[in-house]
C-alpha cells in the first residue's frame, strides 16, 4: 500500500512538474497563440543552468558551483528569461508555423549544445552530483518525495495563482485580442511586439523553472532529456486538457501522462513476456488511440476556453443583462 | 489638425495614392468620398500607421506622424476603424469594448499582482463605460455574446464602439453606414455630431451621400489616388468632375 | 406573375442546435421578379439566405426550388439546381486572381459556358477586367463587391440571393448594380436580396419583406412598404428621404 | 536462506522496446527472457520461481524513470535490470534505485560517470566492459594490420565520444594516425555530409564507431564515394543485419572487435540455446551482457541471505568469488551453481560474455575478440587474451 | 582549421551531395506544402505515409523482385511498378485517415491545433502499426550497391539520385501547371481559402478534401520509396525526415509548390555545406539556422507571399 502511494507521489510530482511546463504554453499559446514548438529548448536551459549553478563542483568541467538550491532556481529562471528574450526578440514577429520552427530549430541547436560543449554540460555523459534540497534530511526515498511534493504543490499553486491573476485582468484581455487580430489590436493602441514578447519571456520562464525543478528531483541532467518527443507531449497536454484555461493545461498534464504511463503498466499485465518488443509497439498505439479518441471526442479540450477574460468584467452587470 | 501633403503610395507599378493633399480642419466631420478603388481606405491605412507612405508628410496636431506604428499613432489621439470590420471574434462583445480604453494600470502585467485594488477600480469604471458605449451602439442585448457571432452589421457597431471608448481627438470612420440599418444609424450620426460637439474631429469615409451631405463640412472627393475636390456639401453635387466620377445622375 | 422559382415556408435555422435564430421565415420569389428583404441588424437575414442556399442547417420548414424540395440538401447541390448566392462577408478568395475567382464561380458549368460568363462579366464590371490577374486581396472593398456579384453570375442561376450588395459602392455603382439587377430580373431570373440601403432597394423592387427577430413582420409591394409610416420609422429611416441638412 | 520470500520472486526490467533503440532491443528482451527461463529451469531464487516484470523506456528519460519507480515501489522489486540509453540509465540510478537502494544491473549503458562519481553508492553494475577496453583493442587491431591513415566517424553518444577518445590516445603510440575526426548523430535519413568530410582527407582505412542501422547507411555511402574496404567496426555491428544490409562481398577486408567474448563453452552453450529458442543466431548488441545481467541477478539473489537490495548488492560481487567452483550458462550449470551455494561453498560465474568479475566501480573488464567476414558469416579472427589485453593498456597509459 | 584551399576543394562535392539528398526531401515536402495550404495544419502523419509508401512497395517488390537494373540505376522497371502501385495504395490510406479522423473533427469545427495533434496521435498508430506487421528490423529493396560516377573532377553522384533529381522536378512541373490551370487545382486553392464560399461556388468541398489527401498519400508514397532505395527501409525512415520536411516546406514559403522544392534542395545543401567547417555534430541544427536567417530576412518564406 505504501508502495503504491510512493508511486503515485512520484508520478504527480512529475504531472506537476509538467504541469508548469503546460502553464508556460498556455499562457504563450493559449492565450497569445504563440506557437512555441521549442519548449524543450528553454525546459533544457533552466535544467542546466540550475545543474551548472549548484551541482558539486569538478575539476574538469566549467561551473558546477555547489550554489545553494534556491539560487539554482532563480538562476535557472533568469537564464531562461535571458535566453527566452533574446530568442523572442528575433522571432517574435513571425507568425504560426514559422514561429514554430523557428524556436523548434533553437530548441534541436540547444539540445546540440548540451551535447557538444563538454566542459560546460559534460556532453553526452551529462552533469550528475546535482543536489536534492534537504535530501539528507530524508531517512527515506519516500519521505523526501513526499516532502518535494509538497514543494512542487506549493510553486504550482503559486503560479497558478499568479497567472490567473495577471490573465484574468486587463494583461490577459490584451494577449487574447492579440491573438485573435493582430492588426484590430494595434489600431487600438496595444503593442503586439511588447505584449507577445511579454506573454513569450514570462511562459518560457515557467519552463525554465520546471527545468529546475526537474533536476533537483532527479538529481541528473543529460542531453536526452530534451528530446522533442518532451515537445509534443506537452502541446498534448495543453490541447488535450483545453488551451486558454489554465485547469484544463494541468488536467491535461495529469490526463496525458497517466496515458502515457499507465499504458505501460496495461501492456505488461496483458501482454505475455515473449511478446514484450510487440507489447512496446502496442503501447505506443494505444497512447495514439487514446489521444485521437480524446480529440475526436473532445475537440476543443476536456476544459473549454472561457469567454469572459477579465474577473471584473464579471461583476453583476448592471444593466440587470439587457 | 490634420494634414496629408503630397503622400503617394504605390502597390507594384499601381499608384493607389498619387499625391493626395489636404487638410481636416479642427473641429470639422470631413467627409472623404470618391469612386471604389479610389484609394481612400489606403490613405487611411497610411494616416494610421498600417502602411508607410512612399512620400510625402502627414501632420497630425502639428506634428509629423507618418511612419509611426499604429498603437503610436492610436496614442496620439487619432483613432480608426476597419471598412471590413474586425472584431476580436472569441471575446465577448462587453470585453472588446473594454479592451480599448488606453492606459490601463492591469496591462501591465505586474500592476495585477502588486497593486491589485487600483486596477478592480479601474476595471469597474471601464465596464460600467463599456455597457453604457454598448447600448448606446445599439448591442446593450449582446454584451456576453461572442463577438465572432455578431451579424455583419452588428459588428460595424462594435466598431464604432471600440473607437468610442477613448474619446481620442480624432476618428478616422471607413463607411460607418455600409451595413447598418438606416433606423439604427440616425441614432448613430446623432452621436457623431454629439461627440462632434464636444470637440473630436471627424473624417469619414461614406458612399451614403444622404449622411454625407447632411453632416459632412468640408468634402474631400478622391479619385485614382488624388484629391480632386475640396469644398462644401453644395459645392460637390454641381461638380462636374465628381458627378461623372462618382455620383453618377443619382443624387436626389 | 408567374408560379414562385423560389418559395420557402416556416424556415427555422440557426447555427447552435437547439438555438434557432430564423424562427419560421416564409418568403418566396418569382421568375422576373426582384424582391428586398429589409430589417434591423442582427435580425437574422443573412442567416436565412444562407439557409436557403444550405449553408445553415434548417431544422424545420420547406424550401422549395422549382417546385423541387432542397432543404436539407448539400449546399453543392442547390447551387447546381440553379441558386446563386453572393454573401454578406468573406465573398472573395482572396488569394485567387480575379479570372480564378469567376472560374470557380462557374464550377459546375461547361467550358464554353464558362468562357462566355466570363465575357459578360467584365463586361459588366469593366473595373474588374483590368485587373483579371491579380489576386483579389488588393481589390477595395467596392470592387470585391462587384467581383462577388459577377462570380455568382457565372452558373446562370435561377435564382440569384444577394446578401447587402451594395454596401460599399459608390453611389454611381450603385445605381449601376440595380440597374443590372432589373436587367437581370428582365430576363427571367429571380432576384431575392437583402439590403440596408433600404430606400433604394425598395425603390427598384417589385415586393418587399421585413424581418425582425427572426420573423416576418411586413411584407407587400415595395412601394405600400414604403410608403408604410411604422415601417418607415422602425427600419428605413424617416429622415433619409432627401438631404434636409442641419 | 533466512526466511522463505513469497513467491514468485519479482525482477524489474527497463529497456527500449520502441523508439529508435527498438531494432537491437527485441534480441536484449529475448535474451533477458532466456535468462530467467533458465533460472526457472535450474531452481528459480530459493526455490521459488523468478518473473521478469519488463517495462518499455521508449528511449525517453521520463518514461524509464517512472517505468522504474512503478517497478520499485508498486511491483516491489529489490533489482533491476536495465536499460540501454545511458540518458536513461543516469536518472534511474539518480533517483530510483540508489535512493531506494535497489540493485540495477544495465547491459548497455557505458556513460563512465555512473560508476566513478560515487552517486549509485555500489547498486549499479554493468555486464559490458567500459569502452576503453574495446577502444584500445580496436587501436592495437588496426596498427597490427598496418592501417596508417585513418578516419574515424562516430556516434555522437557517450559510447562513441568514449571510445573515440581512447583510440586517439592509443593509435598514434602504436604507430597510426587519424587524419579525420567526425562525429554523427543517429537516426538521420542520410550521412552523405559526414562521408564526404571523412573522404575529404584521403583516408587509407575508416573506423565506425556507432549502431548498425545507422552503420549500414554510412559504409554504404562511404563505398559508394569511393571509400576504401579496409574499415574497423565496433561490438555493435558484429550482426548479420549490418553484415547483410551492407552486403557481405564489401566487407571482406574489415574487421570489428568485441568484449570479453572468448570463444568458450560458456559462449558456445548461451548461442545454442539462443538459437534454439529464438530460431535466430545471438548476435548483437548487448545480447550478451544482457543474458549475463539476469543470470548474475539469479545467483547473486541465491546467495543473498535475504531478498533486499543491499544483500543482493553485496551478493552480486560473490557471482565470481575467488577460489570458487566454475559454473556457466544453462539451466543445468545454474542448478549446480544453486547446489553450490546451499552447500555454503563459493562460485566462479562464466557466462555468455565469458568471466565476469566486477571490480571496485562496479564494472566488468576482460580480454577481447577480433572478428571478421568470411563467405558471409561472422567468425571469429582472433582473441587478445587478458594478459596481453594488461599490456595493451600498460603500454598505452604508460 | 583546416586551411581554405582544402575546404574550397570540398565544396563542389558537397553541392552536389546537398542537392542530390535534397531531391528526396523536396518530394516529401510537396506533400506537407499540400496540407498547409490546403487543408489548413501541419499534418504530422505525413512522414508516416513515406513509410507506408515504402513497405507497401516492398510488398510488391518482394513478389515481383526489384527486377534488372535499367541502365545505371539499380533498380528495375519493376520497382517502378510498385513505386506506382504503392502511390495509389497510400493514396488510398491518405484518403481513409481522413475518413476516420479528420474529417470527423472538420465536421466538428475543431480547431487547426487539434488537427496537428490528431495527426500526430495517426502517426505513433500508423509507425508502430509497421513494427507489428514487419518487425522493427531493417528491409533493402536491393542488394546492389551502386558506385558513385565521377561526373566532373572531384565530383561523384550516384545514378539513382540524378534520377531521383530529375523525376522529383517533373512531378513539380506537372502538379503545378495541374493546381494552376485545371479547374480542380483551382477549386483546391479556392477552398483552401474559405470552404463556405467554395461551397457556394457549388464546388463539393469533401471531394476535393479527399482528392487532395489522396494526392498528398500518392505523393509521400514516391519519396518513399526513393528514401527507402538510400538505403533501406525501417519503421522509424519517414519520422527520421519529419522535420527536414517541414523545413523545406517553411522555408520555401508554405503552401508554394515551387518553394517547397527549392526549401528541400536548400535543406539539403544546408545539410552538406557548413559542416565542412563546422563539427557535423551540429548538422541537424543547420536547416533550421538557415530557415531563420531566411525568415529574419522574408518572414513569409522564399516563395511566400505577405499575408
Ligand atoms: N495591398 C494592396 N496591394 C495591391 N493593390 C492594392 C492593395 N490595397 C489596395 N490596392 C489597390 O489600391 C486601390 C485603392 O484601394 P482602396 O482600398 O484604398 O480603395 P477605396 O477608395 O477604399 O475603395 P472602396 O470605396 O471601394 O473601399 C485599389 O485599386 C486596390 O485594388
Ligand atoms: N456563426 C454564428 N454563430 C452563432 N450565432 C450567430 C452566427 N452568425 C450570426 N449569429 C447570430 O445570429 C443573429 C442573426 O445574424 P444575421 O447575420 O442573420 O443577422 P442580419 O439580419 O443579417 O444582420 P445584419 O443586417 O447586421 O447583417 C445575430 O444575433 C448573430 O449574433
Ligand atoms: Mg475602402
Ligand atoms: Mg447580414
Amino acid at each position: 500500500m505504501i508502495g503504491i502511494v510512493s508511486y503515485l507521489v512520484f508520478f504527480a510530482s512529475i504531472v506537476l512538474i509538467l504541469g508548469i511546463i503546460a502553464l508556460g504554453l498556455n499562457l504563450q499559446w493559449g492565450y497569445t497563440g504563440l506557437f512555441n514548438a521549442g519548449i524543450v529548448g528553454f525546459y533544457a536551459v533552466g535544467a542546466y543552468a540550475h545543474a551548472i549553478l549548484t551541482a558539486a563542483p569538478r575539476p574538469e568541467l566549467i561551473g558546477n558551483f555547489g550554489l545553494p538550491w534556491i539560487v539554482g532556481v532563480a538562476g535557472a529562471m533568469a537564464a531562461t528569461a535571458l535566453a527566452a528574450w533574446a530568442v523572442g526578440w528575433a522571432t517574435i514577429r513571425l507568425r504560426g508555423d514559422y514561429l514554430a520552427i523557428s524556436t523548434f530549430g533553437i530548441a534541436v541547436s540547444i539540445q546540440l549544445v548540451t551535447l557538444n560543449w563538454e566542459a560546460l554540460t559534460g556532453g553526452s555523459q551529462g552533469l550528475s552530483a546535482i543536489p536534492r534540497p534537504l535530501f539528507g534530511w530524508f531517512q527515506t526515498p519516500f519521505g523526501f518525495n513526499l516532502w518535494f511534493f509538497g514543494l512542487l504543490v506549493a510553486i504550482t499553486a503559486t503560479v497558478y495563482w499568479g497567472l490567473e491573476r495577471i490573465l484574468r485582468a486587463p494583461w490577459g484581455r490584451v494577449l487574447k485580442a492579440i491573438r485573435e487580430d493582430e492588426t484590430a489590436a494595434e489600431a487600438l493602441g496595444k503593442s503586439p511586439r511588447a505584449f507577445r514578447l511579454q506573454a513569450f519571456v514570462l511562459g518560457s520562464t515557467l519552463m525554465g523553472l520546471a527545468g529546475a525543478l526537474y533536476v533537483s528531483f532527479i538529481g541528473f541532467v543529460s542531453p536526452f532529456d530534451f528530446m522533442p518527443i518532451l515537445t509534443f507531449q506537452i502541446w498534448a497536454m495543453v490541447i488535450v486538457g483545453g488551451s486558454g484555461n489554465n485547469r484544463g493545461a494541468l488536467l491535461g498534464a495529469l490526463v496525458v501522462w497517466a496515458i502515457w504511463s499507465a499504458s505501460g503498466v496495461a501492456i505488461t499485465k496483458l501482454v505475455p513476456p515473449a511478446h514484450a518488443a510487440q507489447g512496446g509497439a502496442v503501447q505506443v498505439i494505444l497512447i495514439g488511440l487514446l489521444l485521437l479518441l480524446a480529440l475526436l471526442l473532445r475537440p476543443r479540450g476536456l476544459i473549454g476556453e472561457e469567454s469572459v477574460v477579465s474577473r471584473h468584467a464579471n461583476d453583476p452587470d448592471p444593466l440587470g443583462k439587457s | 489638425m490634420l494634414q496629408v501633403r503630397q503622400v503617394v503610395k504605390s502597390f507594384g507599378r499601381m499608384n493607389a495614392v498619387d499625391g493626395a493633399d489636404f487638410a481636416v480642419p479642427q473641429g470639422s466631420i470631413t467627409g472623404l468620398i470618391g469612386p471604389n478603388g479610389a484609394g481612400k481606405t489606403t490613405l487611411f491605412n497610411l494616416i494610421a500607421g498600417s502602411l508607410i507612405p512612399d512620400s510625402g508628410t502627414i501632420v497630425f496636431d502639428g506634428q509629423r506622424i507618418d511612419g509611426l506604428t499604429p498603437d503610436r499613432v492610436f496614442h496620439r489621439g487619432l483613432a480608426r476603424t476597419f471598412q471590413i470590420p474586425r472584431p476580436f471574434p472569441k471575446m465577448t462583445v462587453l470585453e472588446n469594448a473594454m479592451l480599448a480604453p488606453t492606459r490601463q494600470a492591469g496591462e501591465v502585467f505586474w500592476s495585477n499582482w502588486l497593486r491589485p485594488g487600483l486596477v478592480a477600480a479601474q476595471e469597474k469604471a471601464n465596464r460600467d463605460r463599456a455597457v453604457e458605449v454598448l447600448g448606446f451602439c445599439g448591442l446593450g442585448s449582446k454584451l456576453s455574446e461572442l463577438a465572432g457571432n455578431l451579424s455583419g452589421g452588428q459588428q460595424k457597431l462594435l466598431e464604432l464602439a471600440r473607437v468610442l471608448m477613448n474619446e481620442p481627438r480624432m476618428i478616422l470612420l471607413d463607411e460607418p453606414a455600409a451595413g447598418v440599418n438606416p433606423t439604427l444609424m440616425e441614432t448613430l450620426v446623432d452621436k457623431i455630431v454629439a461627440l462632434n460637439r464636444r470637440g473630436i474631429t471627424f473624417l469619414l469615409i461614406e458612399h451614403n451621400m444622404d449622411l454625407v451631405m447632411r453632416i459632412c463640412r468640408p468634402i474631400v472627393v478622391m479619385a485614382q489616388g488624388k484629391v480632386i475636390f475640396e469644398g462644401e456639401a453644395e459645392a460637390v453635387q454641381r461638380d462636374a468632375r465628381v458627378l461623372d466620377a462618382y455620383l453618377g445622375d443619382l443624387p436626389a | 406573375m408567374s408560379a414562385p422559382l423560389l418559395s420557402s415556408r416556416g424556415v427555422v435555422a440557426g447555427y447552435v442546435p437547439g438555438l434557432p435564430i430564423v424562427h419560421g421565415v416564409s418568403a418566396h420569389v418569382a421568375a422576373g421578379e426582384v424582391v428586398t428583404i429589409i430589417g434591423p441588424n442582427g435580425a437574422g437575414k443573412s442567416t436565412f439566405l444562407k439557409a436557403l442556399v444550405g449553408l445553415v442547417p434548417t431544422t424545420d420548414g420547406t424550401v422549395l426550388l422549382r417546385d423541387r424540395d432542397v432543404a436539407g440538401l448539400p449546399t453543392s447541390e442547390i447551387v447546381a439546381a440553379g441558386l446563386g448566392f453572393v454573401p454578406q462577408t468573406g465573398n472573395v478568395f482572396t488569394t485567387l486572381t480575379i479570372h480564378e475567382n469567376l472560374t470557380v464561380g462557374g464550377h459546375t458549368v461547361s467550358r464554353a459556358a464558362l468562357a462566355r460568363g466570363v465575357e459578360r462579366a467584365y463586361a459588366m464590371f469593366p473595373a474588374l477586367a483590368a485587373k483579371r490577374n491579380e489576386r483579389a486581396r488588393v481589390l477595395s472593398g467596392g470592387q470585391r463587391q462587384m467581383l462577388a456579384i459577377a462570380r455568382a453570375l457565372m452558373t446562370d442561376p435561377a435564382v440569384l440571393l444577394l446578401d447587402e450588395p451594395t454596401a460599399g459602392l459608390s453611389p454611381k455603382v450603385v445605381g449601376e448594380v440595380f440597374a443590372d439587377l432589373r436587367q437581370l430580373a428582365t430576363s427571367g431570373v429571380a432576384v431575392l436580396m437583402v439590403e440596408q440601403n433600404a430606400r433604394a432597394a425598395l425603390r427598384l423592387s417589385d415586393r418587399g419583406y421585413v424581418l425582425a427577430e427572426g420573423r416576418n413582420r411586413f411584407e407587400g409591394q415595395a412601394a405600400d412598404l414604403l410608403a408604410d409610416r411604422a415601417v418607415a420609422e422602425a427600419f428605413i429611416g424617416v429622415r433619409h428621404g432627401g438631404a434636409e441638412g442641419h | 536462506a533466512a526466511q522463505q520470500p513469497s513467491c514468485p520472486v519479482k525482477i524489474g526490467g527497463v529497456l527500449p522496446l520502441t523508439g529508435s533503440m527498438g531494432p537491437i532491443t527485441t534480441k536484449i528482451a529475448q535474451a533477458a527472457q532466456l535468462a530467467v527461463e533458465h533460472i526457472n529451469q535450474g531452481g528459480g531464487v530459493k526455490g521459488c520461481p523468478v518473473e521478469l516484470i519488463l517495462r518499455d523506456d521508449q528511449g525517453q528519460p521520463t518514461v524509464g524513470v517512472d517505468a522504474a519507480k512503478y517497478l520499485v515501489e508498486v511491483e516491489r522489486v529489490p533489482a533491476i535490470t536495465g536499460t540501454v540509453s545511458s540518458g536513461v540509465t543516469g536518472p534511474i540510478i539518480a533517483s530510483v534505485t540508489a535512493p531506494s537502494k535497489v540493485v540495477q544491473i544495465s547491459c548497455c549503458s557505458t556513460a563512465s560517470a555512473f560508476t566513478l562519481d560515487g552517486r549509485s553508492q555500489g547498486y549499479f553494475f554493468r555486464t559490458l566492459p567500459t569502452s576503453k577496453t574495446q577502444a584500445y583493442a580496436t587501436a592495437s587491431e588496426m596498427a597490427r594490420r598496418g592501417l596508417k591513415k585513418t578516419a574515424i566517424i562516430y556516434v555522437n553518444t557517450d559510447f562513441g565520444v568514449d571510445m573515440t577518445k581512447f583510440v586517439k590516445l592509443a593509435l598514434p603510440k602504436l604507430g597510426g594516425d587519424i587524419v579525420a575526426e567526425v562525429p554523427y548523430n543517429d537516426n538521420q535519413p542520410s550521412y552523405r555530409a559526414e562521408v564526404t568530410k571523412a573522404l575529404a582527407a584521403k583516408p587509407e582505412s575508416l573506423l565506425l564507431v556507432g549502431f548498425p542501422k545507422d552503420a549500414v547507411t554510412i559504409v554504404r555511402e562511404w563505398l559508394s564515394l569511393g571509400g576504401s574496404q579496409k574499415i574497423a567496426l565496433n561490438n555493435s555491428m558484429r550482426v548479420m543485419d549490418f553484415v547483410n544490409g551492407v552486403g557481405p562481398k564489401f566487407l571482406n577486408e574489415s574487421f570489428g572487435m568485441d568484449n570479453a567474448q572468448v570463444a568458450g563453452p560458456t559462449v558456445d552453450a548461451f548461442n545454442k540455446s539462443f538459437q534454439e529458442k529464438y530460431k535466430t543466431d545471438s548476435a548483437g548488441p548487448g545480447v550478451h551482457t544482457q543474458y549475463d545481467a539476469v543470470m548474475v541477478l539469479g545467483l547473486a539473489m541465491n546467495i543473498a541471505k535475504d531478498l533486499s537490495g543491499p544483500a543482493i548488492k553485496d551478493a552480486v560481487r560473490q557471482v565470481h568469488a575467488a577460489g570458487g567452483a566454475q559454473v556457466g550458462t544453462g539451466p543445468e550449470e545454474f542448478k549446480k551453481a544453486v547446489q553450490l551455494i546451499k552447500d555454503g561453498k563459493p562460485i566462479k560465474y562464466f557466462g555468455a560474455t565469458g568471466p565476469i568479475e566486477f571490480d571496485a566501480n562496479g564494472d566488468v573488464t576482460g580480454p577481447a575478440l577480433v572478428w571478421k567476414i568470411q563467405n558471409g558469416e561472422i567468425v571469429t579472427d582472433r582473441v587478445i587474451s587478458i594478459e596481453d589485453m594488461q599490456a595493451l593498456f600498460k603500454k598505452v597509459e604508460g | 582549421m583546416p586551411e581554405l584551399s582544402f575546404l574550397l576543394a570540398q565544396v563542389p562535392q558537397a553541392v552536389a551531395d546537398g542537392v542530390l539528398t535534397g531531391a528526396i526531401v523536396a518530394l516529401g515536402a510537396i506533400g506537407v506544402s499540400f496540407g498547409l495550404q490546403i487543408l489548413r495544419f501541419a499534418n504530422f502523419a505525413h512522414s508516416e505515409l513515406l513509410t507506408w509508401g515504402a513497405y507497401l512497395a516492398l510488398v510488391v517488390v518482394a513478389f515481383a523482385g526489384p527486377g534488372t537494373p535499367i541502365g545505371p540505376l539499380s533498380f528495375g522497371w519493376q520497382l517502378i511498378a510498385a513505386m506506382l502501385l504503392a502511390a495509389l495504395l497510400t493514396g488510398g490510406l491518405a484518403f481513409a485517415m481522413d475518413l476516420v479522423i479528420f474529417r470527423r473533427l472538420r465536421a466538428k469545427n475543431a480547431n487547426p491545433l487539434s488537427m496537428v495533434f490528431a495527426g500526430f496521435g495517426a502517426a505513433l498508430v500508423m509507425r508502430n502499426v509497421v513494427v507489428l506487421l514487419w518487425g522493427p528490423g531493417t528491409y533493402f529493396y536491393t542488394n546492389e550497391l551502386q558506385i558513385a560516377v565521377e561526373v566532373l573532377p572531384g565530383v561523384r553522384m550516384l545514378p539513382d539520385q540524378i534520377f531521383i533529381l530529375g523525376f522529383t522536378f517533373a512531378v513539380v512541373v506537372l502538379l503545378h501547371l495541374y493546381l494552376r490551370y485545371s479547374r480542380t487545382g483551382m477549386a483546391m486553392r479556392a477552398m483552401a481559402e474559405s470552404p463556405a464560399l467554395a461551397l457556394a461556388c457549388g464546388v463539393k468541398v469533401e471531394n476535393v478534401v479527399r482528392w487532395t489527401w489522396f494526392l498528398s498519400g500518392a505523393l509521400a508514397a514516391m519519396a518513399g520509396v526513393f528514401l527507402g532505395l538510400s538505403p533501406q527501409l525501417h519503421p522509424e525512415m519517414g519520422f527520421n525526415l519529419l522535420l527536414s520536411l517541414f523545413a523545406a516546406a517553411i522555408l520555401g514559403g508554405a503552401g508554394s509548390l515551387v518553394g517547397a522544392v527549392v526549401g528541400g534542395l536548400l535543406v539539403g545543401l544546408a545539410e552538406n555545406l557548413p559542416i565542412l567547417v563546422i563539427s557535423p555534430g551540429y548538422k541537424a541544427a543547420m536547416p533550421f539556422l538557415l530557415l531563420m536567417l531566411v525568415l529574419f530576412v522574408r518572414p513569409q518564406g522564399l516563395f511566400g507571399e505577405r499575408s
